[in-house]
């Protein structure tokens, strides 16, 4: 197998594995909670980019059945499994980014309590805070 | 030998009825009505298990399950000699302690005595729930229902003392049960598949000598109640709780469940056989031997009344294993009698010390110069009480003793028997002194005046009652040894 | 059975009703909510009590025909559509879902009131959708759709944990990190299966696994799925969230999510395991055994210790969750038949333990207004019911008979001989120590120290027994919780000892059919 | 923290790579996620659904479920918001107004700020002043974005999008609006409570729809038995449900993607904001 | 799908993701994030998942991104990494 052809088969898989770590090491290593937030949502995403990675298939086009409406339902022998992308992936997904949305909601406004209660957004300085009143 | 086997709910009624009493007992609006639910469901319970009595001397067994809990193990019931002599005893003295508590503590008028009563009545039923359990679950179930009943009681009076003295309480005997004598059970399910009591266990075949130690051992220790050394000291520590608690729980109760259920593990569950061949046997034997010299030793050297008695009961409890271990015939009947005598002559004992306690408020021995002529009847009920423990004729201790020598020499071990007249000595020894301060020294107090001034009637009744029972069973011991030598007969087979 | 037959289609329709009665009811409480603000509390009531109804019909149901009912949502068979599969094990644990919402609920009402106060429409619309969400968790037959349902759990729990003390909100919102990692993973582990068999339903992937035990792509959906899940249910090292998270909310909150979140997390990990990956792959393929087994003896060590460190009852009540999580894990990955069963068993115990204990902290905070350890002085005195309800609670986490911890600890320990894990089996005494210690240390305070009034600190209390019994004459006044409180916990005090009583009934009679045969 | 991150994503990073290796190729026709399961709806969505829309028939029909219960996440996380954020309008005590002959701006605090005046307008307390080219152009686009969003709505069925794409744009047209001019001028046109009810009717409507099979057929969501009620044989049947049901996700994604703004821009005042 | 374009937007979207966690201001932070989302969007579109590419773009690159801004209105904009 030549580079191209692994880069080919490959290169969507490890941008898939980056994001995550990108993902994972804000949300771990950050200290600021909104860039914390922000890891959550590439790390989110990450994981809708393998699963539409999983759905692609070569030489198929998009899930959506050519001259559909014109034939009603008479047509299923003209349609070959193989023509369409996989849509099963595409429909989780669609799920996976509503909760994406969902949760960066509700993030950001327990991020707009913890400030409204400490007056910053670094996690070191709240811990200091919290120490101080015992 | 096919025992017969009466399927009747009495052992669970005898179990429920001091429980169905506690609503009657906390809902009481006045005293009186309260202990008058005290005493009926005592009465009760009393009529229920001497009306079980004669199917037992028939040499019948009556069993129940209530529920089945694990494949094969349930909480079930069965009556059978052993467990009927140890619950004829609990619930007689059962009665007798009320009415002495009743005294006890209005005449100091304590505090929270409806909580006293009700833990009482919980304590009581879990006592009679262990001598009626068919299976170790069972027995295991009622035994920390016991030691948590009487962790209220221990710490009855709720200052320091109380409280490090509870902590120490809970210490030994929780950390015991559930530190050792569960996985011990466990362990015993995985191998055998049945925790039931059989007559002659139920390990033969199952296990290996090491296993068999190391569980006979966690059982022994396990049941800290039983205050094998070096798990006793417990039991002088819980010597703060009031008087009637210490009396019945921890000189007949509490510990005889100890000393009961490790009985009950060593023949129903391990076996004689395993024990004899194993050589088990003699190890316990050892160790029972060494807590009977070492506690009377100690028990010389206490000055608190209280404190000597409790030595003293942990020596004597090991009479009761040292007699099962040696595995003859006569050291078993000798054993499991001990468990009845010993209980009368003890309680009696404990009954004085809390007699002379309400009267004068005296702890020490040795303040307790002349107190004899002031207290007739109580010190002479001591010196009945402590007769029986010394194993004196005419008192039933005797025949306990008796047998316990007879069964040294059955077994042929003599340095156990060398133990037993060691011990004898050494209990005339701790309990001379007193009689001695009590009736020839001359009171060199104020308080002492040569009038007599006993306890309140509540509280001299009862004394009387088990002193006079300790002579009693002297001369008509057959209820406890017939059921004795019964219990004996299934275990040895003969 | 003509109870069944009279109204089949109800019947037949009730695991989709289970489910989306709580759903219907929550919007219906959000609208009214709007109009009047006391309309909320008696419908969510209503509505828990219905789904509690229907949840035993549905029990009944299952042990009656002693099979699985499939239900097909929008029509469609197994692989296509989603499915939901009502057998023993998920049967058991939507009763057990409900009857806590329920009883909880009921419980705080008063704490309902003071908390929530302006926003009782989106209280109570989220507390349905919590159990809604956790309900269809359980019901579900589909990989994925446990995913979205999983976030409505989640999402609904970071709000209600969210409104409580004043670092709420910052610990919610670790919680939040935590566990939207964790629901991640789950989801990439689910799209590693879906590369691997094409499929999202789980007896459908369930039937193409023996094909491929040795696919690479299976073993690291195992593993990510897993990680997921035990970050979820906070094990020992991924711990961190849960306790800040449960001890700063609100008590009807963490009455309802710290008994539930938890086991029904395990809950979907042994479904998972038994399920989706088939124990032929979790136990003898993969042999995850040792390692979970150390790790849930890691969690059970640290838990216990970690809880003899707090001052605080609600803290030391976390910390004794994570504990008890391990028991469940390392139960269910002994393997054999006894652990599992012990491990579902403790399920339900310890969610009904759990509840109680919370139900106390409700109780002891409404009483005293304070959380720590010292406020609960003089308690025995002051409130003997509510005390003899936790003490047989507390009995039951250290594992006292006949209360029911003592029976599922039974099974584990039993599971953990028979497997020759000696040391779950240690880990598992040492903690029932521990349990002893840290309860037994509270009922001392509550026993020995007297009653402290806290809204005027008359005079500086010594400790002496003269004090202490004179205290006690002239404050023997009993004040106990409003009825409201106090009988719903009382019932589940009567009920930890029943379900002990019962553990046999239920092993033989659920559990035993919940476990597949293949596990000796 | 920083090393536990490195560790932590160095370790997982690498177990991740390793695991691809084993992946069939990107865009692999014989892989089995392409054969097993996927091929049944590209064959059948027309005969079963008539929607030539693959993963709206899926979204919508096969996997209706998960997409009702998608809507619930959104309802969830708008009631979340709700619940974290809001304060009472009346705990708000300081305004700020301008005094539109002169151009100063005053504070108030407290109750006493002028009421019904035609000289004193109300300002945010960090106002910037409206550029009205900006205003003026998106009030101009809202129409047609708002238009386009219901076209998207409409022809999920056939093209790309459907209710939650196009619920999702009437929610930005609208927030759109709040943002040119300014958040009571929103409020004033949509309030919360219009859309905390939108949101609930959102769903209710998808899973009423779901409980109104259930009730006259067999299965929730099982759209086919509302035939009799639509008029149509059971195929379109479904096609129409799958419409009704876009429509019901449309309306909650538009209100709750309001209501979440609206207390996150203003946090939780909602009296001024973003 | 056309592998020079799908690489250079893959590139693109990890330059942006990185962009998004190390930039140090938070509004920036938070555009970043918009691009991201787009970059997505337009991944997905090559790759011909349109309907996820839709949702993507009002989303993640639109809602989310407001969102984002609103929250950072009422906190800060200061970071320290």
């Amino acid at each position: 197998m030549d580079i191209v052809s692994l880069i080919a088969a490959k290169a969507n898989y490890w941008t898939y594995v980056i994001l995550l770590m990108v993902g994972l090491y804000a949300m771990v290593a950050k200290n600021n909670l909104v860039k914390k937030i922000v890891g959550m949502v590439i790390f989110q995403t990450a994981v809708i980019l393998f699963y539409v990675s999983i759905g692609y298939k070569k030489g198929g086009t998009l899930p959506i059945i050519m001259h559909g409406h014109d034939h009603g339902h008479g047509v299923e022998s003209v349609i070959k499994a193989a023509d369409y992308i996989n849509p099963l992936p595409h429909v989780l997904m669609l799920t996976a980014i509503v909760v994406g949305v969902a949760t960066l909601g509700v993030a950001l406004a327990l991020a707009i309590k913890v400030y409204q209660e400490y007056g910053t957004l670094e996690e070191d300085e709240i811990r200091k805070q919290i120490e101080l009143k015992g | 030998m096919s025992i017969e086997t009466v399927l009747s709910i009495k052992p669970v009624l005898a179990v429920l009825v001091s429980l169905l009493a506690i609503p009657g007992i906390i809902s009481s609006r006045s005293q009186n009505i309260r202990e008058a639910w005290t005493f009926a469901a005592a009465g009760i319970k009393l009529l229920l298990v001497v009306s079980m009595l004669p199917i037992i001397l028939d040499g019948k067994t009556i069993n129940y399950t209530l529920v089945q809990v694990f494949p094969d193990v349930g909480i079930s019931f069965r009556v059978d000699a052993l467990g009927m002599l140890f619950a004829l005893v609990a619930s007689s003295l059962w009665i007798v302690t009320s009415l002495y508590s009743v005294g006890y503590m209005r005449s100091l008028d304590e505090h929270s005595q409806t909580r006293y009563f009700a833990f009482f009545a919980v304590a009581i039923s879990a006592t009679i729930g262990v001598a009626f359990s068919a299976n170790l679950l069972t027995l295991y179930l009622f035994y920390e229902i016991l030691s948590l009943a009487t962790y209220p009681l221990v710490t009855h009076h709720q200052d320091k003392e109380a409280r490090s003295s509870g902590r120490k309480y809970l210490l030994y005997i929780l950390g015991g049960s559930i530190g050792l004598a569960l996985p011990a059970m466990l362990i015993t399910y995985h191998f055998t598949g049945t925790l039931d009591f059989a007559p002659h266990g139920v390990m033969a075949g199952h296990i290996n000598s090491g296993l068999a130690m190391l569980l006979s051992m966690m059982f022994l220790f396990g049941f800290a109640k039983v205050g094998i050394m070096p798990m006793h000291s417990w039991l002088p520590a819980a010597m703060v709780a009031p008087t009637p608690v210490s009396a019945l729980l921890h000189a007949v109760a509490v510990v005889k469940v100890g000393a009961f259920s490790v009985v009950r593990v060593m023949t129903g569950i391990i076996g004689t056989g395993v024990l004899a061949d194993f050589n088990i046997n003699g190890i316990i034997c050892a160790i029972a031997s060494i807590t009977i010299v070492v506690a009377s030793l100690i028990a010389l050297s206490q000055d608190e009344l209280k404190r000597r008695l409790a030595f003293s009961t942990i020596g004597q409890l090991s009479y009761i294993i040292l007699g099962v271990a040696l595995l003859s015939k006569s050291g078993m009947t000798g054993g499991i009698l001990h468990i009845a005598m010993h209980a009368f002559g003890k309680i009696t004992l404990f009954f004085c010390a809390g007699a002379i306690f309400c009267a004068t408020g005296i702890k020490y021995i040795s303040k307790m110069k002349g107190i004899g002529r002031r207290m007739p009847i109580t010190m002479t009920a001591f010196l009945i009480g402590s007769l029986s423990v010394i194993g004196f004729p005419p008192c039933g201790g005797f025949i306990s003793k008796w047998h316990l020598v007879l069964g040294t020499i059955e077994s042929g071990s003599l340095i156990f028997l060398i133990v037993l007249l060691l011990s004898s000595f050494l209990n005339a020894a701790y309990f001379f002194p007193v009689f001695y301060n009590a009736f020839f020294c001359s009171a060199d107090e104020v308080l002492f005046e040569d009038r007599v001034e006993e306890a309140p009637l509540w509280c001299v009744v009862p004394l009387v009652i088990t002193a006079s029972i300790s002579i009693l069973l002297f001369f008509y011991p057959q209820p406890f040894l017939n059921l004795a030598s019964l219990a004996v007969q299934t275990i040895m087979g003969v | 059975m003509t109870f069944f037959d009279g109204d089949s289609s109800l019947i037949s329709n009730l695991p989709a009703i289970v489910v989306t009665l709580p759903l219907f009811a929550s919007l219906i409480a959000g609208f009214l909510g709007w109009k009047n603000r006391k309309a909320p509390y008696p419908i969510a009531a209503v509505a828990l009590f219905l789904t509690f109804i229907s949840s035993v019909v549905l029990m009944i149901q299952v042990m009656s025909t002693g099979v699985a009912i499939e239900y097909r949502m929008a029509g469609w068979a197994a692989p296509v559509g989603i499915v939901y599969v009502i057998d023993h094990l998920s049967a058991l644990v939507i009763l057990l879902i409900t009857s806590i919402a329920f009883v909880n609920f009921i419980a705080n009402k008063s704490n309902i009131d003071t908390v929530f106060r302006n926003k009782a429409g989106a209280f109570n619309s989220l507390y349905l959708l919590f159990t809604a969400g956790l309900l269809g968790m359980t019901a579900t037959g589909d990989a994925f759709n446990l995913y979205v349902l999983m976030e409505i759990a989640s999402l609904s729990g970071y709000a209600l944990i969210g409104l409580g003390s004043n670092r709420a909100p910052l610990s919610t919102l670790n919680y939040l990190f935590l566990g939207t990692i964790g629901a991640t993973f789950y989801l990439l582990g689910v799209g590693y299966i879906y590369i691997a068999t094409g499929s999202l339903n789980m007896a459908d992937i369930a039937s193409i696994m023996p094909k491929i035990l040795d696919s690479s792509m299976i073993l690291f959906a195992f593993i990510i799925c897993m990680v997921g899940l035990l970050i979820k249910m906070a094990i020992f090292p991924l711990h961190g969230w849960l306790p800040n998270a449960y001890s700063e909310s609100a008590n009807v909150a963490a009455g309802l999510i710290a008994p539930l979140t938890t086991k029904v997390t395990i809950y979907i990990m042994i479904r998972i395991c038994l399920t989706l990956f088939t124990p032929q792959y979790t136990f003898d393929y993969l042999n995850t055994s040792d390692l979970m087994v150390w790790l849930a003896i890691g969690t059970i060590i640290f838990g216990s210790l970690s809880a003899l460190a707090q001052k605080d009852y609600k803290r030391m009540l976390t910390y004794i969750i994570i504990a008890e999580v391990g028991y469940m894990v390392g139960g269910f990955f002994l393997g054999n038949r006894i652990g599992v069963s012990g491990a579902i068993l403790h399920i339900v115990n310890d969610a009904a333990m759990t509840l109680a204990l919370f139900m106390a902290a409700g109780i002891f905070m409404w009483k005293t207004g304070e959380e720590s350890q010292e406020s609960l002085k003089g308690m025995f005195a002051k409130m003997p019911f509510t005390m003899a309800g936790f003490t047989v609670a507390a009995l039951s986490v250290v594992g006292v008979p006949p209360t029911c911890g003592f029976f599922s600890k039974w099974y584990l320990i039993s599971g953990g001989i028979a497997a020759g894990q000696y040391f779950f089996v240690a880990a598992l005494i040492f903690s029932s120590l521990v349990n002893a210690i840290l309860f037994f240390r509270i009922f001392e305070i509550a026993h020995f120290e007297p009653f402290k009034d806290h809204h005027h600190h008359s005079s500086n209390h010594s400790n002496k027994g003269e004090e202490a019994s004179a205290h006690d004459t002239h404050e023997q006044t009993i004040k106990e919780a409003p009825l409201g409180m106090l009988i719903p916990f009382m019932a589940v005090s009567i009920l930890l000892v029943v379900l002990g009583l019962y553990s046999g009934q239920i092993v033989n009679n659920i559990i035993n059919f919940a476990i597949p045969s293949s596990i000796l | 923290m920083k090393i536990l991150g490195t560790i932590t994503i160095l370790l997982c990073g690498g177990l991740l790579i390793f695991f691809t290796s084993d992946f069939p190729d990107f865009g692999d026709p014989k892989s089995p996620a392409s054969i097993h399961l996927s091929p049944y709806f590209i064959e059948h969505t027309l005969e079963d659904t008539a929607v030539p829309n693959i993963v709206t028939s899926v979204l919508a029909d096969y996997r209706s479920y998960d997409t009702m219960f998608e809507t619930t996440v959104i309802l969830t996380a708008g009631l979340a918001c709700f619940l974290l954020l809001r304060i009472p309008t009346k705990e708000v005590t300081r305004r700020y107004y301008l005094h539109e002959p002169t151009g100063v701006t005053l504070r108030f605090d407290g109750d006493r700020y002028p009421k019904g005046s035609n000289v004193f307008k109300r300002i945010d307390s960090n106002w910037v002043p409206y550029d009205i080219i900006i205003n003026f152009t998106c009030r101009l686009l809202i129409h047609f974005i708002q238009i386009f969003a219901l076209y998207v709505v409409a022809h999920g069925h056939y093209s790309p999008g459907g209710g939650f794409q196009g619920g999702v744009v009437i929610g930005a047209s609208i927030i759109l609006f709040a943002i040119s001019s300014n958040l009571r001028a929103s409020i004033k046109r949509l309030g919360e409570k219009a859309a905390a009810i939108f949101t609930a009717t959102g769903v209710f409507i998808y899973a009423g729809t779901g409980a109104l099979c259930m009730v006259i057929g067999e299965h929730f969501l099982n759209y086919s038995f509302l035939a009799p009620l639509l008029g149509t044989d059971r195929i379109m049947a479904r096609s129409h449900g799958i419409f009704i049901v876009e429509i019901g996700v449309a309306v909650a994604v538009m209100a709750v993607m309001i209501w979440i703004y609206y207390n996150l821009s203003s946090a939780g005042k909602q009296d001024e904001g973003l | 799908m056309i592998l020079p374009i799908d690489l250079i937007v893959l590139l693109l979207v990890i330059i942006s993701a990185f962009a998004a966690i190390t930039v140090k201001d938070l509004l920036s932070a938070s555009l970043m994030l918009g691009a991201y989302s787009f970059l997505l969007c337009l991944l997905w579109t090559v790759m011909g998942a349109v309907d996820v590419a839709f949702t993507e773009a009002t989303v993640g690159a639109g809602v989310s991104t407001v969102f984002c801004v609103a929250a950072i209105f009422h906190t800060t904009r200061r970071t320290k990494d």
